[in-house]
């Protein structure tokens, strides 16, 4: 049990960003909150790769005792270039939601979504 | 209360409870197979000539997800430059 | 090996690096002019349907194609698990990929003269081919983070386009919503995809289907997964972005995104029947499994409903095809639905055949009538129905067009949404009676819409604001005509299309282990 | 934006060429330690973004043209995909290692286990992050610049 904490931090994180993007009106708040949730999922890839005492996979000037061991000794690899991946993704998706949340205001003058609704159902 | 709050509320404590129940059942530091990332770890030298695992997944292995990431870079690029774009109205 | 065997081979990352090469290089390309850039885009394109058509009259002959990026031989020597990323194509896979190029050529030839007089078109086109590259990648990929790095393409890029027209509050806001929706969807994808890597340590998809287990955490996964690609189909509970998004995008941009919406329509049936397909078939007890698949057609029922009846109140043209679009996604769902209540069984097969077909008649069918909605609009710059009226004698081949859409898209007989259609009602009744007789109200009902928009269109006294309408230019026409002759083919002669590609492309579905075979040879 | 005070403008120039060399340092070293073309884009792209801070987007505006940023990061994108076409042409398939072994540049291969950096090895892995990290440090200043310039504008202003 205490050694999921990673993951409960993952659970937690997770939560904390649908709670914004589920109730917050502001449409800052909800950017927030994806990137939350967002950083969540990275972490919990992360988590999944990782090894007990393991190292870095990489083999430049690495403990002789890592590489004797390998690939027991090191932590996994692929989870952290999925990581990588979905990093730069997020980072796209902020920068044209915030781009958009810029127009927005621009044209309403306000980032409160009861206010900005203009479609209807 | 509105229905909207209700309905969120409802979607909000189920996604909770199933993502606490997958925190209670995987394990910390004990990944469950190791198959394909100690193939990587194990080969990364000698097949590809490369000192670093995760380098090796991120160029070679797995070199056309990186394409794809670098296209959404390219397309977040264009999608700015093009909604900040000056319009003739 | 001669030329043609070499293409053969390599054709399917091409199909996909060829619109992303292209997409590269229209920026430096529009440059020069923009007649120049037009028609590199469309040759890039028809560069694509051509290696297209190689890869599918090779795979419909030759069976499962897989390339391997990178090199080399599929599994590494004494592994059993693919390393490197794979792309694996049955005829489900080709089936798509060709939909999506129809969609996208045509597309491109509208967006000629219905953008003409827009600025930054040069950005406009190249995020179009980064959607069609994002297409075509989520269709033929065999590897599920591949899957999700499409779909986060197709996201921005549809994001990026529905919010083309910037000085309209609206067009933002709608791109707003979907690219909320879409995001965490998306990541709902990439955590369920996390709990497939941490207990089988793989990511290729035959890999995962081989050694799936049907355990708690692939419960969640399926859940996680099915909502999350549902909600990017447009699927009823979830479809509450579809109308703001299809109705505020440009129409030539949402006759390509109704291509996006399919694209991850897609990916629940290469869920449901590939990646699970073993463990529904073998694992799980019949009683859960019948749970999942009235759910399916509960739901799929609902949108019928649903979109029928939100779509008789809308005054908006566009967003009353919108809704249309989503009853249209509840036929292909109940086709799938009863198919997956019976694998096998007679009335099942029939099912599946007719809710894929249907994907491919939807596609036309609904995208046809957009692009009508966009000539009216290039027209009169009036999207209001109560505003519109008496526009038959002004725009001849509109009108017809409209006609033909129109009965096609409610099921009419000389039409191609009679034939999948009917393979519906077929199978359904044997199912349940009761649910074809609703099946078929609705799409009567659906007539009714329209006929009720094609007279306050079309008939009618001339108004005379509209005195001066004229037809839409050249290219307009030619990408109605094209979409309208297809319509026609494949309405007269729906087994010509039915035995060449829907039945491959359904068969190919249910057969999960010969997918499975393919890349791990030896398992059974 | 308008300028910061001097002693900000001083400063980021005497750490700007610092941060360069740096974000250059991990994007050549790609394939020999953590890093690579993303991230030392990323690092070598924040550069220029406090320059930017430092000088206001204005000013940064009229001295560096969008478009040609924009090209560069075209450019970049080329380069990914053309590499990955030169493995088609002279490996065989899509995306191979062509250079590994048996290429000119980049083919040595080093001993297994734990070795010194050989910066000679890895086939097109170095060139494929040089790639990126042009793309990553051009995409990545052009979406601050033209969001920064966009709210700097009059029309923005209420």
């Amino acid at each position: 049990m205490i050694y999921n904490i990673p993951f409960i931090a993952v659970v937690v994180m997770i939560f904390i960003g649908l709670y914004a993007v589920l109730f917050k009106r502001n449409l800052v708040k909800m950017v927030i909150g994806i990137s939350i949730i967002e950083s969540g999922v990275n972490l919990f890839l992360i988590t999944l790769g990782y090894r007990e005492g393991g190292v870095v996979p990489i083999f430049t000037s690495a403990p002789s005792e890592a590489v004797k061991n390998a690939p027991g000794s090191m932590v996994l690899p692929v989870p952290q270039a999925l990581t990588l991946t979905s990093i730069v993704i997020g980072v796209a998706v902020l920068a044209l939601m915030l781009s958009l949340i810029m127009h927005i205001y621009k044209h309403y003058g306000t980032l409160d979504v009861r206010k900005i609704r203009r479609l209807k159902e | 209360m509105s229905l909207r709050t209700i309905v969120a509320v409802v979607m909000f404590s189920v996604l909770a409870m199933f993502f606490v129940f997958t925190a209670l059942m995987l394990s910390f530091g004990a990944p469950m197979k190791t198959e394909m990332d100690d193939y990587i770890i194990m080969h990364t030298q000698n097949e590809t000539g490369t000192n670093s695992g995760v380098t090796t997944i991120v160029f070679d292995y797995r070199g056309f997800d990186t394409l794809g990431e670098a296209t959404i870079l390219f397309a977040a690029v264009s999608g700015v430059i093009m909604i900040f774009r000056r319009v003739k109205k | 090996m001669n030329w043609f065997e070499l293409i053969t081979l390599h054709s399917p990352p091409l199909i996909v690096a060829v619109p992303l090469l292209a997409a590269f290089l229209t920026p430096l390309v529009s440059k020069i002019n923009d007649t120049v850039r037009n028609l590199f885009v469309l040759i890039m394109l028809s560069i694509t349907g051509l290696l297209i058509a190689i890869l599918g009259y090779d795979v419909l002959t030759n069976g499962i194609r897989t390339y391997v990026f990178g090199g080399g031989a599929p599994l590494p020597s004494g592994m059993n698990i693919p390393v490197r990323i794979m792309f694996e194509v049955d005829g489900m896979n080709i089936f798509m990929v060709i939909i999506t190029i129809i969609l996208a050529i045509v597309g491109i030839v509208y967006s000629w003269s219905f953008m003409k007089d827009q600025d930054g078109l040069d950005k406009y086109y190249t995020i179009i081919l980064l959607l069609v590259t994002s297409m075509l990648g989520m269709e033929l990929t065999g590897d599920l983070f591949n899957f999700f790095v499409f779909l986060e393409i197709s996201c921005i890029t549809s994001c990026a386009l529905i919010a083309f027209w910037v000085h309209k509050g609206e067009s933002l806001e709608a791109a707003f919503k979907y690219i909320v929706i879409s995001s965490i969807g998306a990541l709902f994808v990439l955590f369920a995809i996390g709990l497939f890597y941490a207990q089988y340590n793989a990511l290729n998809m035959a890999t995962i289907a081989n050694a799936i287990q049907f355990g708690f955490l692939d419960k969640i996964a399926l859940v996680l997964l099915i909502a999350a690609l549902a909600m990017k189909a447009g699927l009823v509970p979830m479809h509450m972005w579809l109308p703001d998004a299809y109705g505020e995008a440009p129409p030539s941009i949402t006759f390509i995104l109704a291509g996006a919406t399919l694209a991850s329509l897609y990916g629940v049936l290469r869920i449901c029947f590939t990646i699970y397909g073993n463990a529904f078939a073998n694992i799980m007890p019949v009683l859960s499994s019948a749970i999942i698949e009235w759910f399916i057609i509960a739901l799929s029922l609902a949108a019928i409903l649903i979109g029928v009846i939100m779509a008789l109140i809308q005054t908006d043209f566009k967003r009353l095809i919108a809704y249309a679009a989503v009853a249209e996604i509840g036929y292909i769902f109940l086709g799938i639905g009863v198919g997956l209540t019976s694998v096998g069984v007679g009335y099942g097969e029939i099912a599946l055949k007719g809710g894929v077909f249907h994907i491919l008649n939807d596609a036309l069918d609904i995208g046809l009538l957009f692009l009508v909605a966009g000539a009216i609009y290039y027209a009169t710059k009036e999207t209001s129905l109560d505003k519109m009226g008496g526009l038959a004698r002004n725009m001849k081949y509109t009108t017809v067009f409209f006609i033909v859409g129109l009965l096609a898209v409610s099921g009419m007989p000389p039409f191609n949404g009679f034939a999948s259609k009917l393979l519906i009602y077929e199978s359904i009744y044997q199912l349940n009676p009761i649910l074809a007789i609703v099946a078929i109200l609705a799409s009567i009902l659906l007539l009714a819409v329209f006929v009720k928009v094609f007279y306050s269109v079309f008939m009618g006294p001339a108004l005379p604001k509209f005195k001066d309408v004229k037809e839409v230019p050249r290219s307009m026409l030619i990408a109605m005509g094209a979409i309208v002759v297809i319509i026609i083919i494949f309405g007269l002669f729906p087994n010509l299309v039915i035995d060449n590609i829907v039945q491959p492309a359904a068969s190919a579905l249910v057969d999960h282990s010969s997918y499975i075979l393919k890349v791990l040879p030896g398992v059974t | 934006m308008s300028q910061m005070s001097k002693i900000v403008r001083t400063l980021s120039n005497i750490t700007f060429p610092f941060i360069m060399i740096f974000g250059l340092y991990v994007i050549a070293h790609g394939h020999l330690t953590p890093g690579g073309g993303f991230q030392g884009g990323a690092v070598a792209a924040s550069g220029c973004i406090m320059l930017l801070v430092a000088y206001g987007s204005t000013w940064v505006f009229e001295k560096i043209k969008v478009s040609r940023l924009s090209v560069f990061e075209s450019l970049g994108a080329l380069g990914f995909i053309g590499v990955a076409f030169f493995g088609l042409i002279f490996g065989g398939w899509f995306f191979n290692n062509f250079l590994v072994r048996n290429g000119i540049l980049f083919n040595i291969v080093p001993k297994t286990g734990s070795t010194a950096a050989e910066f000679n090895t890895a086939g097109v892995l170095p060139l494929m992050n040089f790639a990126v990290g042009i793309k990553v440090i051009a995409g990545l200043f052009v979406i601050v610049l033209v969001m920064a310039y966009a709210s700097s504008l009059k029309e923005w202003k209420q």
